[in-house]
């Protein structure tokens, strides 16, 4: 017995020492080519419901499968998109909206007004306290809070198969925008809505790719052509051109670079933090760089129910001290802008039109009298806790950020990721002091909305306790007067409840087999934008062998 | 005397011969000075500060002006960072094997000199803790104890001390089960008999003859730990439970490991330093074993 | 009558960080054809580096050898180490001290006996199995078929020593080195292997080199003896001369400390008193000076060269036995 | 006596099986962050009452602990909720489904792949103990296992993936799919693991092996005319690794939670990522049931690795030693 086993060891040894030889003779395998392509995202994520919280690079896989009713094209300008016209009323409190027929989801639903209030109707009652359901709050609210749906009936009805009216309780000129809002708020086939996975590892939507398979663990998903795809490209060809989409989760952006330049995917994408890789990448004859529109905002927004930012000097000490233009070097490697004011300078919030910056801005030796101002104040040094995530980014930013309000006299220190991830996910930080919260919607009304409504205020993890902002908010959105925004926008600034950092668009990162990135027309004419805020249209996108 | 194997260049007097000669250990003895005195006087060196990012400076080769190591992709100095990661690496690392091996080491000889329910009891404790992941250990700990309540942000335990805490509750149980077997064998020799044959108390027996046996090997294999502490913290700045991103070696990979392809100094760098301290506890600790050996051989 | 081995002027040498350490020096052996040499002397006086050496199973860069092996009309130290593996076991084959330590542990008693049969013979493994418990039941143990399955521990310690002499007879070796084959057993069990190695010498026609401290054993079993002291031979004659005319000091005390029936009761047992000197740093006078009771000035002066008393008789002594003038009071 | 020393043993992991995973509750509950805040941070009363009862922590944590262990052995690992979600989720069973299968595949070769390539070369180091040859390998295994996989793993991935174009940089292939695919999809992740494991192996067996090289039996080997190899391979190698079986067991249940880094970085998403993100995000049920399957592998690779004590050593097995 002993012998055999012994003869045996060689022979597996033997095998194993073969199978290795042999597997790294071959030739490594080409890149998935013609009609495969494959998709590299830097972010994992649970799942596509409405109630759950994707990120961009998940959306975009999400908008491949499922469609909204209305969407943004290349100029930032809200468009019907399933929807065939979106008409109000003068005082912005009716909206009808008309839906394009003949549009049918992967499992054979025909898309109609009632498929639509179904949509509504199953994402009421979600919290619309987290970013996550920033479509619930736009709905929501759009019905004046409603959360049953005997009071959502009364709101919303069908005027014909195809016909869907909203009444709203108040003036709301942006809620067009609301049924984009990033791409979140898209409409499943009512089956998908009856299931708990809604997206998560099934589901039918209306979308260019349908669902072949979804890991439970959400690191790859893979799509197939939706052969009844209803749009067409500019000369009236079947769309989409691919025949399947593999998205891979790959956290590391080196190794997605690494993937991508030898081949193992088509596409990349990366977030401005990723500059190096982005740096070197641009070096690179065979890669083609999209960046977008810097209108991303990344910001600090501090508890004011709590010590230390119930505080205005602790804010101002704060605001104060974060050197801007530094921090998007060290974040971005040339990749993103320092925002002074709120987001980037075509923001109905920017403040910086003109070149007079009212916002306050990097100052040491300001930051440096309201440190001491705050220990006035309350006899206690000012310490402030950032929340980190696992990301090396992360850590790194907040490092430089601790470094700057070190400076100016401040204690700081970073909060581990195993605690700063459950304090994140519940419910944005209720406990929080200071979050880092990217701002992504340039528009939205959304965002407004979260200062608006008062008892939110209270609740969030924002928690302004200043009710003349809410109200002002509250008027901007029923306006849509960029004056009323840039108007409490000064508020908020001249409080420091809120410290813009910088400024970032997404990258995608193409191989330069890849054609027909952001050429697929809209409907209503006009294309989308190649790197928008819901990631990139990839029904006419296809690689050349 | 006799017994020269043929088969091998050791024998026994070949041992004698491959003692780690004076050079190797000077230059072993050299390096750990060197590291031990920069981890205490660093910050007298006039050097730029580890955390600061020179931003106009990104990823300097080797030998730039200024930056003698270089600077990382965030501007940060490698050479100052090597010079603070010194106190924290091996801080954490010397602190929790020191620890580490005193308790393991105690109780792993009371165990095996007591045997009956003390022996069974600690064992397990062993045990179980080796079944419990590094990680999953770490990430508890730190979420136990680094993070500051939020209504006082300072009230938090350094990340450094709850980093040395729960990797010297990983390293107990490993230098425990060792002195544990090593005490249980010394404990069955012949001097041991006879001490206790003479009435002996169990404690003095303990002092005289048992601990200064299981100490030298216990010490080597303390050396050998110490470096593989510094690497498993190192493993843990990924997971963002080690030290601060640079703070430490292995932190200092840990960040810039993206940028291996683009300033590969600065991963190279650190690791050539880890690599080297490595080498140089396990010298130090082979000489040690080694000198010990002489010692009972020469009784 | 034809030399089996013959060697000359070999030397030993370790090198240690102290100092380079003679283990052997300058011995001159022949071991005719069929004969039974002895080597005898106490622990540390080299007998068994000289005959590992002889064979060629010490090496390694710290030991240096020189001098000539002759075996069988080949000189071993001319030849590669492989030349002189070939030789292993068909040629020589050495019998360990101790059956415990030189048997493995984890291998069958069965798979380490016919091993050599099958890869210096070429039997399969068949004929190998076979073979062995022919051996066994040459050594005289019962029931080989079953001991060839059992492991070295579940042996007694006279049943490992046979086990340990089949595996040197197995491929029936010319010359057979035997060091100290019974130290590690009892004295019942001792007599048997003597008489079983003199008995398998004489049908397997083989030579025996018999190494042992105990010269009541040479006596019995050996026709040629050499004592060795301090890595040198000192005193070398046959059998029946040494015993008859015996010339060193150290010989005598040799003799002097094995237990002996006639002993009185009461009477105590001689022990050599002192050490071996350090083999390091070595007087530059006789070895054995210090624990001689017969030592003189000269003694401590000059090495004392090899002597002829005729017959073949060599010894190594300023002042042998017999010799009238010398005796200290 | 055989039977009931085995079942001491058996009744022993049990115990140290049920300690690990009680200390697990305790210490899981110990997490700050109420779990139903970030479990279910907008569900209502009522909802939040019912996960209250599901997660146990309306009851003490001894009787908690009891109703999962009888879930466990009935196969039920639990619920991972989805993050933001409204208390529904995914079976951990069938996240587990996903990761483990990979995990202990790269757990395997990487201990196969560890094994064969350290076993030759500790015998050659011990063969060759203390030369030059044997230092200088020494210390560059030495220097080689402090660098931490992630770096070595990165370092491939860019020289021997991108620059060579030899390997796959990311992602996972499963055997079933394509066997080639598979071993190529796997070669950089396991030889970044093995690295150190071949460096600490090596190093292992090179000491007990020159220990076992001092025996006598060797030299009777010797002088029976083997050849060094033979003797190396057939008679040194066996008596001189156990110690090298101890310290593989540990390694290997300490590889299938503690890949996370190699699993991150190669795109695998296996069970090391489960778990870090399961305390991330405090999926108390399913970081319970995952450190139960650790401790499970980690005491039946120790049982393992008695067995093969008496396979490799029969004294063992003879009651002895």
């Amino acid at each position: 017995m002993n012998k055999l086993s012994r003869g045996n060891h060689r022979k597996v040894a033997f095998v194993m020492a073969m199978a290795l030889v042999a597997s790294l003779s071959q030739v490594a395998p080409a890149a998935a080519k013609g009609d495969d392509i494959v998709i590299l995202i830097g972010e994992k994520d649970s799942g596509w419901c409405a109630q759950d919280s994707p990120g961009l690079d998940q959306i975009s896989a999400k908008n491949a499968v499922a469609e909204t009713l209305t969407i943004m094209n290349e100029k930032g300008k809200i468009v019907p998109y399933l929807a065939k016209t979106v008409e109000n009323s003068a005082d912005f409190k009716t909206w009808k909206f008309t839906l394009r027929e003949g549009i049918y989801f992967h499992d054979g639903e025909e898309l109609t007004a009632a498929t639509v209030l179904a949509n509504v109707a199953a994402n009421l009652g979600l919290n619309p306290l987290i970013p996550a359901s920033l479509p619930a709050i736009a709905w929501q609210d759009g019905f004046g809070g409603v959360t049953s749906l005997a009071q959502f009936a009364a709101k919303a009805q069908a005027l014909g198969k195809y016909v869907v009216q909203f009444n709203l309780p108040a003036p709301r000129p942006l809620f067009n925008e609301s049924w984009y809002a990033n791409g979140r708020p898209v409409i499943w086939s009512t089956k998908t809505l009856q299931t708990k996975a809604c997206g998560t590892t099934v589901g039918a939507g209306t979308g260019p790719f349908k669902i072949r398979s979804k890991g439970v663990d959400q690191f790859q998903t893979v799509l197939e052509a939706n052969p009844n795809y209803w749009r067409k490209d500019a000369a009236g060809k079947r769309l989409p051109k691919a025949a399947t989409v593999t998205y891979k989760v790959v956290l590391d952006a080196a190794q997605r670079t690494n993937a991508l330049v030898k081949g193992q995917a088509d596409i990349a994408t990366f977030g401005a933090s990723s500059g190096p890789q982005l740096n070197e990448m641009k070096k690179n004859a065979k890669l083609v760089l999209f960046e977008g529109r810097r209108d991303t905002t990344w910001s600090f927004h501090m508890n004011t129910t709590a010590a230390p930012f119930n505080s205005k000097s602790a804010r101002l000490a704060f605001s104060y001290a974060i050197d801007r233009e530094a921090l998007a070097k060290v974040v971005a490697k040339g990749n993103a802008d320092a925002a002074y004011c709120f987001g980037a300078t075509y923001h109905p919030y920017n403040l910086s039109n003109g070149g007079k910056k009212k916002c306050a801005t990097f100052d040491l030796a300001k930051a440096k009298q309201y440190v001491a101002a705050y220990k006035t104040e309350t006899g206690k040094d000012l310490t402030v806790l950032l929340p980190t995530t696992e990301s090396t980014e992360s850590a790194k930013a907040n490092q430089a950020v601790c470094n700057m309000l070190k400076k100016a006299g401040a204690a700081c220190s970073l909060m581990p990721p195993v605690t700063a991830t459950a304090v994140i996910l519940r419910g944005f930080a209720l406990q929080q002091q200071v979050s880092w919260f990217n701002v992504v919607a340039g528009y939205s009304p959304a965002f407004a909305d979260l200062f608006s409504r008062k008892t939110n205020l209270e609740l969030s993890g924002f928690r302004f306790t200043n009710p003349g902002l809410a109200a002002c908010f509250q008027t901007a959105l029923e306006t849509n007067a960029a004056a009323k925004y840039q108007e409490c926008a000064a508020v908020l600034h001249g409080e420091a409840y809120w410290v813009p950092t910088y400024n970032e668009g997404g990258f995608i990162v193409a191989r330069n087999t890849v054609t027909g990135l952001g050429e697929t027309p809209l409907p209503v004419g006009g294309k989308r934008p190649v790197v928008g805020l819901s990631g990139f249209d990839i029904a006419s996108v296809k690689v050349s062998d | 005397m006799c017994c020269t194997p043929s088969l091998t260049h050791e024998s026994e007097v070949g041992v004698a011969k491959g003692r780690p000669g004076p050079l190797g250990f000077y230059l072993a003895s050299g390096w750990l000075l060197v590291c031990v005195f920069t981890a205490f006087f660093g910050d007298f060196f006039p050097l730029p500060k580890w955390d600061e990012y020179d931003y106009d400076n990104l990823g300097l080769p080797l030998f730039s002006d200024g930056h003698l190591l270089g600077t990382d992709y965030d501007g940060s100095d490698v050479l100052s960072g090597l010079v603070h990661g010194a106190r924290t690496s091996l801080g954490i690392s010397f602190t929790a094997v020191f620890i580490g091996s005193v308790i393991g080491g105690l109780l792993g000889i009371v165990a095996a000199y007591r045997r009956g329910w003390v022996d069974s009891v600690v064992t397990m404790y062993f045990n179980v803790s080796l079944a419990i992941p590094t990680i999953v250990l770490t990430l508890v700990m730190v979420a136990l104890f680094a993070t500051p309540n939020v209504d006082d942000p300072s009230s938090g335990w350094p990340r450094e001390l709850v980093l040395i805490i729960s990797l010297t509750l990983v390293i107990i149980p490993i230098l425990g089960r060792l002195a544990r077997g090593s005490a249980l064998s010394w404990s069955g020799r012949d001097f041991v008999l006879v001490a206790e044959s003479i009435g002996m108390k169990k404690r003095s027996i303990l002092r005289t003859h048992i601990i200064p046996n299981v100490l030298p090997s216990m010490m080597s294999v303390a050396f050998l730990a110490a470096g593989v502490v510094i690497v498993i913290e190192g493993g843990l700045a990924i997971l963002g439970v080690g030290a601060n991103p640079g703070a430490s070696w292995g932190s200092m990979l840990a960040k810039n490991r993206g940028e291996l392809a683009i300033t590969p100094h600065t991963t190279l760098v650190p690791a050539g330093v880890i690599g080297l301290t490595v080498m140089a506890l396990n010298y130090f600790g082979d000489y040690f074993r080694l000198r010990i050996d002489d010692r009972e051989s020469r009784i | 009558m034809n030399s089996m081995m013959s060697i000359g002027n070999l030397h030993v040498r370790f090198a240690t960080p102290f100092g380079s350490l003679e283990a052997v020096r300058s011995v001159d052996l022949e071991i005719p054809a069929g004969a039974s040499v002895g080597i005898v002397g106490e622990s540390g006086s080299g007998k068994t580096v000289a005959c590992r050496a002889a064979m060629g199973l010490l090496s390694g860069s710290n030991v240096q050898r020189d001098g000539t092996v002759v075996f069988d009309g080949k000189e071993l130290t001319a030849m590669t180490r492989e030349e002189v593996r070939n030789e292993f076991g068909t040629g020589m084959a050495m019998i360990f001290q101790d059956p415990m330590t030189a048997l493995n542990p984890v291998r069958r008693i069965g798979t380490q006996l016919s091993e050599s049969l099958r890869l210096r013979l070429g039997m399969d493994k068949k004929a190998a199995l076979a073979r062995s418990a022919e051996l066994l039941s040459l050594v005289r143990i019962p029931d080989p078929e079953a001991m060839l399955k059992k492991f070295p521990y579940q042996l007694s310690g006279g049943m490992r020593q046979r086990v340990m002499i089949a595996i040197a007879i197995s491929c029936n070796p010319k010359l057979l080195f035997a060091d100290e084959p019974t130290t590690a057993l009892d004295v019942t069990v001792q007599a048997q292997i003597l008489q079983l190695l003199s008995e398998l010498r004489r049908d397997l026609k083989m030579s025996m080199v018999l190494i042992t401290h105990d010269l009541g054993v040479v006596a019995n079993h050996t026709d040629f003896v050499a004592v060795m002291y301090a890595g040198e031979v000192v005193e070398q004659a046959t059998t029946a001369e040494l015993f008859a005319n015996m010339k060193m000091p150290y010989t005598q005390a040799l003799l002097n400390s094995i237990p002996n029936i006639e002993m009185k009761s009461g009477e105590r047992l001689q022990v050599i008193e002192g050490r071996l000197p350090n083999p390091v740093d070595r007087p530059k006078g006789c070895g054995f000076v210090t624990r001689c009771s017969y030592a003189q000035q000269k003694c401590h002066d000059e090495h004392p060269p090899l002597l002829d008393a005729g017959n073949g008789h060599l010894y190594r002594c300023w002042y042998p036995l017999g010799h009238t003038i010398a005796r200290k009071p | 006596m055989k039977y009931r020393v085995a079942l001491k043993n058996l009744a022993k992991a049990v115990l140290v099986l049920f300690l690990v995973t009680f200390s697990i509750s305790i210490l899981v509950r110990w997490l700050p962050g109420d779990p139903i805040e970030i479990l279910m941070p907008f569900a209502t009363e009522e909802g939040r009452a019912a996960l209250r009862a599901e997660l146990g922590l309306d009851i003490n944590v001894v009787q908690y602990y009891f109703s999962w262990l009888f879930d466990l052995l009935r196969g039920d690992f639990g619920v991972w909720y989805a993050s933001t979600g409204d208390g529904g989720g995914v079976p951990v069973r069938s996240m587990l489904a996903v990761a483990l299968p990979r995990s202990l595949l790269i757990m395997l070769y990487t201990m196969v792949v560890s094994i064969v390539f350290a076993v030759p070369l500790g015998i050659f180091l011990a063969y060759r103990a203390e030369t030059r040859t044997d230092k200088t390998i020494s210390n560059v295994l030495f220097a080689v296992s402090s660098i931490p996989s992630f770096a070595i793993g990165l370092a491939l991935a860019f020289v021997v993936g991108v620059q060579l174009d030899l390997l796959p940089v990311i992602g996972y292939v499963p055997f079933a799919e394509n066997p080639s695919e598979h071993f190529r999809s796997l070669v950089m992740p396991v030889v970044s693991l093995s690295i150190g494991l071949i460096a600490t192996f090596s190093r292992l067996l090179r000491v007990d092996m020159i220990a076992t090289l001092r025996e006598d039996f060797v030299t009777m080997a010797s002088s029976k005319g083997l050849s060094n190899m033979w003797i190396l391979w057939r008679h040194v190698l066996r008596p001189s690794s156990s110690t090298l079986m101890t310290s593989a067991a540990l390694q290997m249940g300490a590889l299938i939670g503690g890949a996370v880094v190699i699993e991150s970085v190669f795109a695998l998403n296996g069970f090391g990522m489960l778990l870090t993100t399961a305390i991330a995000t405090r999926q108390y049920l399913a970081i319970q049931s995952l450190v139960a399957l650790i401790a499970i592998a980690y005491i039946v690779f120790n049982l393992i690795v008695d067995v093969l004590y008496a396979v490799v050593d029969p004294r063992v097995r003879g009651g002895r030693g």
